[in-house]
């Protein structure tokens, strides 16, 4: 059966200028999207005309310009706010710096004004440290006790214990696809467990917002965090998604300008949500740039990047099995519909920084390491893969450079 | 591009210039709110004395610009010994012709066709009498918090006294 | 006598884009310098470069263009913390979203591990909220006790009572320009007396270091935070310093990916700093974009910058008075080596949002309102003033044009 | 642009297949210390066997890449049995090859004439033997934390020891 792909890749790359580069005298084959993908002329250009026509503080303007990146600004929220299916995009989106700050922001100021000590959050084996670090830290502070919904032997989620897991927990903190193993995790149904259980669930979406289709309804979940540079966007921004309810009863978490209501030498009121939550001048261009990514992943159309990546992600996992065999170990679940084109790699018993070496020579980008998930990788029992992800501009050739370039390593490792 | 005199009408520099019902109510009995803009500054504070469904008096004290003041003005002089149900009304119709977006501040009309919301109903501006000269300020995005300051202070009066 | 100007303005006004345009039919006078500055196409060039040949995520990669990302990254770092006379540019400077979270940081980070209960922190009257709202938020979760140091009738420190203030202090904390008035506070004097007293002294640049050659080390400070954009870098950035022995012994600010050095399901180990304090992928086009505007302020040489500033600001403040005489009052000292291109102005009784938007048709960028300084403004006893700030790329005619605005403002208001 | 044969050179291959002094010694009496790349998880235990100004054992145990885990058997080669200013000697000389920017990742040299450093002193690579077969790390600055790794625990292992 031939699929067919709903992606014409070759004019898709025209529009991404880093796709020309050469590489130790090879073309590029980037193969890193899931730590921070490529960003398309479309989104640079934004960018430079706004600063080069608009660039103006927000929020305090009555000038032409002010008032023109104010309405950039928060028009970049509410087309975010659309782009996640949010209720109430005007207030329920926060931009941020990064998903880790949202995830921080989260923890500190829904998790101080909500949980006390001995309360249990649930998470996952599979966290990046961003959703796990913030929970540890709180831990210390105010003693939490935390569980962790364990995964199976393919990197999938392991629910049959799912409602004795959540049973009594405050929150439960997920990664809604893993950024090591490509699992697409069951969101809705472990939603569903934790409203339940009266938990509050926040959802990791730095892996999945840039790659599937997302409806924070439909999702199930009270807490939305991502990336604006996995999704094609620039770096320097980040967002919070949450319930308009809950961001309205929560406290500020940085404090400055943009986020009072009034100050005195005494003491100050906050504003309303979102800007009680964005203390300072705001990653303006940031948001401009992020909203023309958000534009152009809606041109391509979601549902074809779902398609066209799972296309070269089946493609590729058979093709590494076909022609490397047993030498070559692909962590994570089958093709399929939970299977996202995050593929942790392992050659023999080459390191991952090695294979990475010689990958680059090829002029393949993968990322070796622990990808920020040390107890996924000690449950794995490696200290290190080589993750190859996938992005609506790879193609079939990239993963055949792919396996030319894992051929070589065993010429040179012998 | 709107000029200065859309904004600047006379009715507006002449509420400015010598507002009407300025000052505060004893309170108690009077019910007294306080408005903030924190993007500029501005605040005010309104009193009310509502007794019998009806808004028997009203007075406005605070500080702000030509708009927020005269609008302050014009919505006293407006709803000074009107039934209640009349004064939420006029609110209504007030800010529909501020077209409802100005929480956010930038609002959705001018960043593109896609971005548009469903078209606001039309304002029936003969019912606002002298308050249709605010109407300018729609044209000045920014001004529309001025504008409806003192309005969402009196809303959140009559909404605490209605709960209370 | 006549002053030279070491700055060609038209030369300069070249490299800014957003100067060719034009507001209401008239060629835009942009003077809100302090809210943010304009950009030259440098900045925007390199950050360009940066996206269009060298995107990649930092620290993580081995591969060509991850390995240039993160160099120029670091060499970021290293640029910014010679700008500002770091002793240890490499460990010192952290890259934070903004001047705010910087400032965050401090009171967070170091504030909750070595202030308790009772504990003096001395501010002063005149500071922007980023430096007040993170102390008051401190204070009411831990109890401090806040002094502040007030300002004279020409807007300037009193400091006649300045070691009976800081006496037992822990913590001085003030802005070294004054965002309101203009005033450039004596740093030095201060923070002899602060460290005399025992107290760390944090200094909010914001406002100083664009414009002002600067040096930690002669300044005193122990912490020194600064934005991006506010020097013709970009937005979604921002810098604190600190001296090494005191980042070495802070706790982590966010938690997250690239700050640990270990992590398990029971707990982490921090990096080092600056890493420690870097939560999740940092802003790197913007560290880019910073480090060119480094290089465009040192191109330029900041001691011309503040010999141009001052020759436009002493023109505005003798051409405010003399043409519009006691119509206009200009709050903050007089022109002298104390007085920083921020004029805060009141026209007759007209309110700063009023001004600002006749200024505004004729192309005139000037900003109403408190201007995050809420306290300051009730001492002032305005609730608003209307704020010209100048920048290198403003000359004469720019501050004719305000003034034949406010001259416009009369007939309005008249 | 450097090829990697500059990277992977004989040496380096047989000692990541064969490490030498590999394990680790009771401790106490041996003196144990961990190192971390948090950049990509490797991890080495060194164990130090020090008295009378003496390294008489040491042993490495771990996990990590070809260049970490070759630099640590090279580097247990070469400083076994030997007196402690000698291992500090041999330290400086291979931290000074391996060029002193490592803490920064990204150093210097690739970033413009302006933001180089004072060039490094000129290493004596005759001293080093067969480490002189990790000089080729230097052109792959993100291996050069690999390299370092054991180094920097040694160190710190030597620091603690001298201190205790
Ligand atoms: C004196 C002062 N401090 C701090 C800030 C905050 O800077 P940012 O908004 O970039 O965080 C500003 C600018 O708004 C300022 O003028
Ligand atoms: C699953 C997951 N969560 C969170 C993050 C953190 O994103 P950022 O580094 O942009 O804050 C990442 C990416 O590194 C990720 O893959």
């Amino acid at each position: 059966m031939t699929v067919h792909d709903p992606i014409d890749v070759e004019v898709i790359r025209k529009d991404f200028p880093l796709l020309t580069r050469t590489v130790h005298d090879r073309p590029i084959v980037y193969l890193d999207s899931a730590s921070s993908s490529l960003q398309p002329r479309q989104v640079l250009a934004a960018m430079d005309h706004y600063y080069e026509t608009t660039h103006a503080n927000v929020h305090r303007g009555v000038y032409a310009t002010a008032e023109g990146a104010t309405e950039l600004y928060e028009g970049a929220r509410r087309k975010v706010g659309r782009f996640i299916g949010a209720p109430d995009p005007k207030r329920e989106i926060v931009f941020t710096k990064n998903a880790t700050e949202a995830l921080n922001l989260v923890a500190n100021s829904w998790g101080r004004s909500n949980l006390a000590k001995g309360d249990v959050v649930v998470l996952t084996e599979m966290e990046h440290h961003a959703n796990l670090v913030p929970w540890l830290m709180l831990a210390e502070s105010i003693g939490l006790s935390l569980r962790y919904l364990p995964i199976d032997g393919q990197g999938r989620l392991d629910l049959s214990d799912l409602d004795r897991i959540v049973d009594g927990a405050k929150v439960v903190a997920l990664s809604a696809m893993s950024n090591v193993l490509g699992t697409i995790n069951p969101v809705p149904t472990i939603a569903e467990a934790a409203h339940r259980a009266g938990a509050v669930v926040v959802v990791d979406g730095a892996q999945s917002v840039p790659h599937l289709p997302t409806n924070v309804t439909t999702l199930g979940a009270d807490f939305l965090a991502f990336s604006a540079h996995k999704m094609e966007g620039p770096t320097g921004i980040g967002v919070l998604w949450g319930r308009a309810e809950l961001l309205a009863a929560m406290p500020p978490f940085l404090g400055g300008g943009g986020m009072i209501l009034d100050v005195s030498l005494e003491g100050f009121t906050p504003a309303e949500p979102p800007w009680r939550f964005e203390a300072g001048t705001p990653p303006i261009a940031e948001a401009v740039g992020l909203a023309a990514a958000v534009d152009y992943l809606t041109g391509v159309g979601m549902e074809h990047i779902v398609a066209h990546e799972r296309l070269i992600t089946t493609y590729a996992i058979e093709a590494l099995h076909e022609r490397l065999g047993p030498d070559c170990t692909i962590f994570g679940p089958p093709p399929g519909g939970d299977r996202g084109g995050v593929l942790s790699l392992a050659y023999r018993d080459v390191h991952a920084h090695d294979l990475a070496q010689v990958l680059d020579q090829f002029g393949v980008c993968v990322r070796p390491g622990h990808h920020c998930a040390k107890p996924l990788m000690r449950k794995l029992g490696v200290t290190a893969t080589a993750r190859a992800s996938i992005g609506l501009y790879n193609d079939e050739r990239d993963i055949d450079t792919l396996i030319e370039g894992l051929n070589h390593v065993g010429t040179v490792f012998g | 591009m709107p000029g200065l005199e859309d904004l600047y009408r006379e009715i507006i520099l002449d509420h400015y210039r010598s507002p009407r019902n300025r000052g505060e109510l004893p309170s108690p009995p009077a019910h007294r709110v306080e408005g903030f803009n924190p993007l500029c500054g501005d605040e005010v504070v309104v009193s009310l004395d509502v007794a019998d469904g009806q808004l028997r008096d009203i007075k406005l004290a605070g500080s702000g610009c030509s708009i927020s003041q005269s609008s302050g003005s014009l919505m006293s002089a407006a709803v000074k010994g009107k039934p209640i149900d009349e004064v939420r009304e006029l609110i209504r119709v007030f800010k529909t012709m501020m077209s409802v977006h100005e929480a956010s501040l930038g609002d959705d009309r001018t960043t593109g066709a896609e971005d548009s919301p469903a078209e606001p109903e039309p304002v029936d501006v003969s019912k606002l009498g002298e308050l249709a000269a605010l109407q300018g300020v729609v044209k000045f995005p920014v001004r529309i918090k001025c504008a409806t300051l003192s309005w969402n202070a009196l809303t959140q009066g009559l909404d605490e006294l209605a709960s209370a």
